[in-house]
């Protein structure tokens, strides 16, 4: 079987290598890849869109469309893991402890439950004490790259950066809460329910976009129509939509990135993980 | 030889790419434990997203943002001052994609495991068969 | 040659498609599905009468329903052979209807309605293909015969029906898949037309080699026709419900298939064309050889149905033999055949199944002395069995007049030897049955004396038809005229 | 309107998220938010073939960017047909699942209705677009949202099915992506139109020769043509009903149609068929798929994994016919991708039905299904014989062309394919029927016990739509020919 795969795979890579033989040098700038549209892009983008960055504008106004399905990926894989992994039937044994004594109880009985407060604490199964270092300096930590990561969305039109980079920061960000406290801290804090309506409100603010701009009687993710909903800004239309669209996008793939992120370590009972 | 040599540097993001490549495929098809699988896709798309960002590199250009002082002379843009901004672009959404794919891998990996505790290909072979 | 187009063939498909919603819809009572049942058959053979007239004068009625692709769509035309068919079909699945009820109900045999149901979809597809003006709706109407049949011939649903519903699927749909579709097809890329036309299609496409194989896989696949040795399916059908063997196994289904054959030998290839490759002998070769051996064959069958099996496989032959003499007589007693055959040979099934129904005995060596219990069934037999054997005064003596005519015009001595003999054959295998129920002592007699005949719509169909078969012989006419007319346009070209 | 050809994907894509927005608002509002965009997208698509008929291919530019700087919908008569075919079997399927998808999925079943809009929009998408690498990001939607579908089916078997098909579709949308990027790297464009431009003259180029290659590898892996086809009955088999019933039918036939539009729109006909010559290899790969399929179906013991084997043959139809390289071959296989869609949607959903109310469908737990579940059956029995292609349901008309394409060709060895694969078909399906007719568990052949089966129908919903589809395979059949002259023949001009 290997030595199979390993023929198949120099077979495969041979032949790939023989598409390449007839391929201009590396970084020649007369290839025909770099002329063609790609010159296109970059001696109209700012005249057009007003957007200084040339990927942005491909990403999210030439080529809007893919990117609108890339974000359904996400979106999909998100659900994906909803649907297949969350579990919502409750855990048959809970353990807490007790905050004042730092007794450990173990209730077997699921119908039993004690509350939350004060006096007691959740615990999970395999427990490590919370490490007072890491949580201080995750929760200053914290604020900071949630402000990055609207930094990052919010330019994405200036600078490298946009919706999916950003949304990856600030769903890092949540992702970095559980780890540092506990999983419970994020879904207590992060609903399953707001996730859930973040991820398909964000593609939707993508799409919606579109459909806007259907409405006004454009083509589909046709930005120009816009103009009038925005008086005075008619110039810089374009780069506007593309700001809403990712805006749009960031909020997908926060709420995406968590999402996968609770139900994987949980294995989609959403009590204790990672 | 030197021929061959130089055709070799001339091009060797290909040689560096289509060798990331076979190393991903290679960890597909041959490795039995599925998260080594999983990984060896995710190399195998990884390959893919390198040979595409080298076909967008020009030598001696910068990256395709305008800077506010090139806006704000009117300077004429050149398109070989700037590498090319759609090959990035499409990575970005093969990227989506991996990590999606890659995501929702993890996922059945974890169901897989639930249900029959082991990863191993041949082993989950064998209980299939048993069943 | 004038056409007419008109919407009555397809009505006359139609109808008895339509009634079989109405059939399901009443199952429950039992009155009202056989008067929709009566009904859609009198519509039916009316349909096909009202047609005669317009045959019987030289005309065609022509109908296009479904453009395929050019030379191929699906399309009916009435000419004479097909009306030939159609009256038969028509007018004996009124009295095989009025048969089934008392047979069904006489052994009180369960699904009834879908019996009735696919019972009118096969006629349907019979009438549909003596309809048809190409070949590739006799083909479509030929496989959903072939199908409709399918539950018919398993209607018991026991291990027994199943076997024997295997074998003729196997039989039936291999065929045709496997031989009529490639040659079909064939003939469509050599030629680009697959309409019966009166002198074939072909022109100069087709090698002697080629043109035998495609005129094998032709005969051999249209497997209904019970050429040896493709023939086995038909006593394995035999399982069937009696009103099943009678319409279907001796009338529709078998008759399709020669029906097809004889299609395919006068429209598809044409007669000139036949003869200038003498192939014409290779089929009455085969023709011959089969009703020779299934006439032995038949000697040796004690179950009724069984020997009438093996008779119809003979008799089948007689059409092919006829049609591939290639020559007037010859063709017209062939055609001739499939009427007079039919009233024959369902008669004799008719007597089969009242003789199960009134006494539930299925073997030939259990019905000796049964002439004294059922006269009437017995002499309807007789007159059925003369009709086979061809003797006068009976419409078979006709045929089979025509048929000797033919070889002799032919010059073909084998083939008159061949008729000859197997005639003494029929003879052979039939006139034991008849002596032995009524020329018997008290003692050999397994019956008593006493007249009790099988429920009156049992006896009445069969009477009626052994009537037919008898009038026949005065009357040919429309029969005669309609096959004279059918190879006038074969071989006038 | 100007906008249906976006309206057809964007309906569906944005009310697959409104549904799932409103599953954590107002859950039983998802199922009508998603029907009503598949509505309105099938309802686009008609009018959008429409327009096409009446005034050529139509265009749509995505955020009114012209091609090749934009992202382009290019509708011909090709996909407008794919579009109308894909929505409309979308649309009936979610309306007949509507049980069976609450009874396998349960709790989560709103949220489902998601990710089977997602999946449409990505199929409608694939099969609109004018642009390469929009191909592939809709390819990918399709792909991601069936692996997620297919773990939902088997709570067992289902994610090793699911993790096996990632595996194996994320190779195959791999190649896919390598050969568009060898391809811009040649080019310099995305755009099918484009590329096709500027490709033309460069027979002779390593670099366009491995893009063909690679793309084509990609599609095939994806449409599980035979040596690729092994992630495919797994997949569909332990998925639930309502999306083994969708993809079934689409997945593979959408494939198909990225394969023509590949090989017609951008690389030509010239290219391959004149430069590379790839014909012949590819029709003996054919040759073997068709019956690869039909003899790995003939092991089965489970019925819908029996059906996907089925579906691996009938891929080795399609593709066989579209390289073929005639005019014939091709147009069997565009119209085989209609047929076979409607034929297979016909027969999942029959099985579907079965599911639902037996759960488990090995061949020997349909004993006595004739009885429990007429009308579901008769929905079976009818797409069964359109995949062995007894005529007039429509599965005979493509094979008709598919073999008259063979024949001119002279791959006799695919016509012979094609003919045995209908044997092997209908030996398949006779032996469910069989099963089905004959064990109907527990009476012999005894005629007072057969009292009227308790019927246990399928939800009425799903029995109409099953019963519409499979009426619809017959008046597909009827009218091939009218589809094949307006708008195939139109197209390969």
């Amino acid at each position: 079987m290997r030595i199979l795969a390993f023929i198949v795979v120099c077979l495969t890579g041979a032949f790939l290598l023989y598409g390449t033989s007839e391929f201009p040098d590396w970084g020649d700038p007369n290839s025909p890849a770099s002329l063609h549209v790609a010159a296109y892009y970059i001696e109209k983008t700012y005249e057009e869109t007003h957007a200084p960055n040339f990927v942005t504008a491909v990403v999210t106004d030439y080529r809007g469309f893919d990117t609108m399905f890339e974000t359904a990926v996400i979106f999909t894989a998100g659900i994906g893991c909803f649907l297949l992994l969350r579990d919502f039937r409750g855990k048959k044994e809970h353990y807490y402890h007790h905050i004042p004594t730092g007794v450990i109880l173990h209730i077997k009985d699921e119908k039993k439950s004690l509350t939350i407060g004060k006096e007691f604490g959740y615990m999970d199964k395999e427990w490590v004490p919370p490490d007072l270092i890491n949580k201080t300096v995750c929760r200053i930590l914290i604020p900071f790259i949630q402000i990055y990561a609207l930094y990052v969305v919010a330019h994405g039109d200036y600078s490298p950066g946009g919706g999916f980079q950003g949304g990856v920061i600030f769903g890092s960000s949540l992702i970095l809460l559980a780890i540092s406290y506990d999983l419970k801290t994020l879904v207590k804090r992060v609903s399953e329910r707001l996730l859930g309506i973040f991820a398909a409100l964000g593609v939707l603010i993508y799409a919606g976009t579109g459909v806007l701009c259907l409405v006004m009687g454009g083509n589909f993710l046709d930005y120009g129509v816009l103009a009038p909903l925005f008086p005075g800004m008619a110039d810089h239309i374009r780069a506007l939509g593309m700001l809403v669209v990712e805006i749009g996008v960031g909020i997908a793939v926060m709420a995406v990135m968590t999402i996968i992120y609770i139900n994987i370590v949980s294995e989609g009972r959403h009590d204790e993980g990672l | 030889m030197s021929d061959v040599l130089s055709l070799i540097i001339a091009k060797y993001n290909y040689w560096l790419y289509v060798i990331l490549m076979m190393i991903g495929l290679y960890g597909m098809i041959a490795k039995n434990n599925l998260i080594k699988k999983v990984v060896g896709m995710n190399i195998f798309q990884t390959a893919i997203i390198l040979f595409y960002v080298s076909i967008g590199y020009k030598t001696n250009a910068g990256i395709p943002i305008i800077t506010t002082a090139d806006t704000a002379h009117g300077v004429v843009v050149k398109a070989a001052d700037y590498i090319n901004p759609l090959t990035s672009c499409l990575m970005l959404t093969a990227i989506v994609v991996s990590v999606a794919t890659f995501g929702y891998a993890m996922a059945l990996a974890v169901r897989i495991y639930q249900r029959y505790q082991t990863l191993e290909e041949d082993e989950l072979r064998m209980r299939l068969s048993e069943e | 040659m004038e056409t007419i187009i008109s919407i009555k063939p397809l009505l006359a498909v139609l109808v008895s498609l339509l009634v079989i919603p109405m059939l399901v819809s009443s199952s429950g009572k039992p009155n009202v599905r056989e008067s929709w049942t009566f009904m859609a058959g009198i519509i039916k053979f009316l349909l096909v009468v009202s047609m005669l007239p317009v045959i019987l004068s030289g005309k065609q009625i022509a109908l296009t329903l479904f453009k395929i692709a050019p030379g191929a769509d699906i399309a009916f035309r009435v000419d004479a052979l097909g009306m030939l068919f159609a009256l038969v079909a028509s007018s004996l699945y009124i009295i095989t209807s009025m048969y089934s009820i008392g047979y069904m109900r006489g052994l009180n045999e369960h699904g009834q309605t879908r019996f009735v149901s696919f019972f009118a979809l096969a006629i349907s597809a019979t009438i549909g293909a003596a309809f048809s003006a190409n070949l590739l709706t006799l083909y479509l109407f030929y496989e959903i015969l072939s199908l409709a049949t399918y539950p018919l011939v398993t209607h018991h649903q026991d291990a027994n029906s199943r076997i024997s519903g295997r074998k003729y699927l196997i039989f039936i749909l291999g065929t045709s898949i496997g031989l009529v579709l490639p040659a079909m097809i064939y003939c469509y890329h050599a030629t680009g037309t697959l309409e019966f036309a009166g002198g074939g299609i072909f022109s100069g496409q087709l090698s002697k080699p080629s043109a035998t194989v495609l005129l094998l896989m032709f005969v051999f696949g249209f497997a209904k026709a019970g050429i040896m040795p493709v023939h086995s399916w038909l006593p394995a059908a035999m399982v069937a419900p009696t009103p099943v063997s009678a319409l279907l196994h001796a009338v529709a289904v078998v008759k399709v298939g020669a029906f097809s054959i004889v299609r395919v030998i006068t429209g598809i290839f044409g007669v000139d064309f036949l003869l200038s490759f003498h192939l014409g002998a290779v089929v009455a070769a085969i023709a011959s050889v089969t009703i020779l051996v299934s006439s032995c064959i038949a000697l040796t069958q004690d179950e009724f149905k069984r020997r009438l099996a093996y008779s119809t496989i003979g008799q089948l032959s007689y059409i092919i033999l006829g049609v591939a003499l290639l020559s007037p007589k010859g063709m017209t007693g062939g055609i001739l055949h499939i009427a007079m055959h039919a009233f024959g040979k369902i008669t004799l099934f008719f007597c089969a199944g009242a003789i199960f129904v009134a006494t539930g005995k299925k073997y030939i060596s259990q019905m000796v002395g049964i002439g004294k219990r059922m006269p009437l069934t017995m002499i309807a037999f007789l007159i059925g069995a003369m009709s086979i054997i061809g003797l006068p005064p009976t419409g078979g003596f006709i045929s089979k007049w025509y048929l000797v005519l033919g070889t002799l015009e032919g010059d073909q001595m084998i083939m008159l030897f061949v008729l000859l003999s197997s005639s003494l054959l029929n003879a052979a295998y039939f006139m034991p049955i008849f002596y032995k129920a009524f020329f018997c002592t008290k003692e050999e007699s397994m019956f008593e004396d006493k007249i009790e005949e099988a429920p009156m719509m049992c006896v009445v169909p069969l009477l009626i038809t052994a009537l037919i078969s008898f009038a026949l012989f005065f009357f040919p006419q429309p029969f005669l005229d309609l096959a004279q007319l059918a190879v006038k346009g074969f071989i006038g070209g | 309107m100007e906008n249906y050809p976006a309206l057809i994907v964007v309906a569906p894509f944005v009310t697959g998220l409104l549904a799932g927005l409103f599953v954590w608002i107002e859950k039983r509002l998802s199922y009508p938010i998603v029907l009503a965009g598949l509505f309105i997208s099938s309802f686009s698509a008609v009018q959008v073939l429409i327009r096409v008929m009446e005034s050529g291919p139509i265009q749509y530019k995505m955020g009114g960017w012209s091609p090749p700087i934009g992202i382009e919908y290019r509708i011909d008569l090709l996909n407008a047909m794919v579009l109308c075919l894909v929505s409309g079997i979308a649309f009936l399927n979610l309306i007949a699942s509507y049980r069976s998808a609450e009874k396998e999925i349960g709790d989560r079943v709103s949220s489902y209705y998601t990710v089977y809009n997602l999946f449409l929009t990505g199929l409608l998408g694939v099969t609109i677009t004018g642009d390469l690498f929009n191909l592939y990001v809709l390819i990918e939607i399709t792909s991601l949202t069936s692996y997620a579908q297919v773990a939902m089916g088997d709570r067992d078997r289902g994610p090793l099915a699911s993790l096996n098909y990632i595996f194996i579709g994320v190779i195959g949308a791999s190649f896919y992506l390598l050969g568009v990027g060898y391809l811009y790297m040649y080019t310099g464009s995305l755009n099918m139109a484009d590329v096709a431009v500027l490709i033309k003259g460069s027979q002779g180029s390593s670099t366009v020769l491995v893009a063909f290659i690679l793309c084509i590898l990609g599609i095939w892996i994806k449409m599980a043509l035979f040596p690729f086809h092994v992630w495919l009955p797994n997949a569909y088999t332990y998925s639930p009903v309502i999306f083994a019933r969708v993809v079934a039918p689409l997945m593979t036939k959408v494939m198909v149609y990225i394969m023509l539009r590949l090989m017609i729109t951008v690389f030509g006909y010239d290219y391959i068929f004149n430069t590379l010559n790839l014909s012949d290899a590819v029709v003996w790969l054919a040759t073997i798929a068709v019956l690869a399929g039909g003899v790995m179906a003939l092991a089965q013991k489970n019925l819908k994994k029996m059906l996907t084997y089925i579906i691996v043959s009938e891929i080795g139809y399609m593709v066989g016919g579209a390289w073929m390289g005639n005019q014939l071959g091709m147009t069997g296989a565009i119209l085989h991708i209609l047929n076979d869609a409607l034929m297979t949607f016909a027969l999942f959903l029959a099985v579907g039905n079965m599911v639902y109310r037996i759960d488990r469908v090995d061949i020997t737990d349909l004993k006595g299904l004739f009885g429990k579940m007429p009308w579901t059956m008769a929905g079976f029995v009818l797409a069964a014989f359109s995949i062995v292609g007894v005529p007039p349901t429509c599965g005979f008309f493509s094979k008709w062309y598919l073999i008259l394409g063979a024949m001119e060709k002279g791959a006799y060895h695919f016509a012979a394919a094609l003919i045995i694969s209908s044997l092997i078909c209908a030996v398949l399906f006779f032996k469910v029927f069989e099963i089905c007719f004959f064990e109907s568990g527990s009476h012999g052949h005894d005629h007072s016990s057969h009292g009227p089966v308790a019927i246990e129908e399928a939800p009425v919903s799903m029995l109409i739509i099953s019963g519409l589809v499979s009426l619809s395979l017959i008046v597909a059949g009827f009218y091939s020919g009218a589809i094949v002259n307006t708008i195939i023949l139109p197209f390969l001009k």
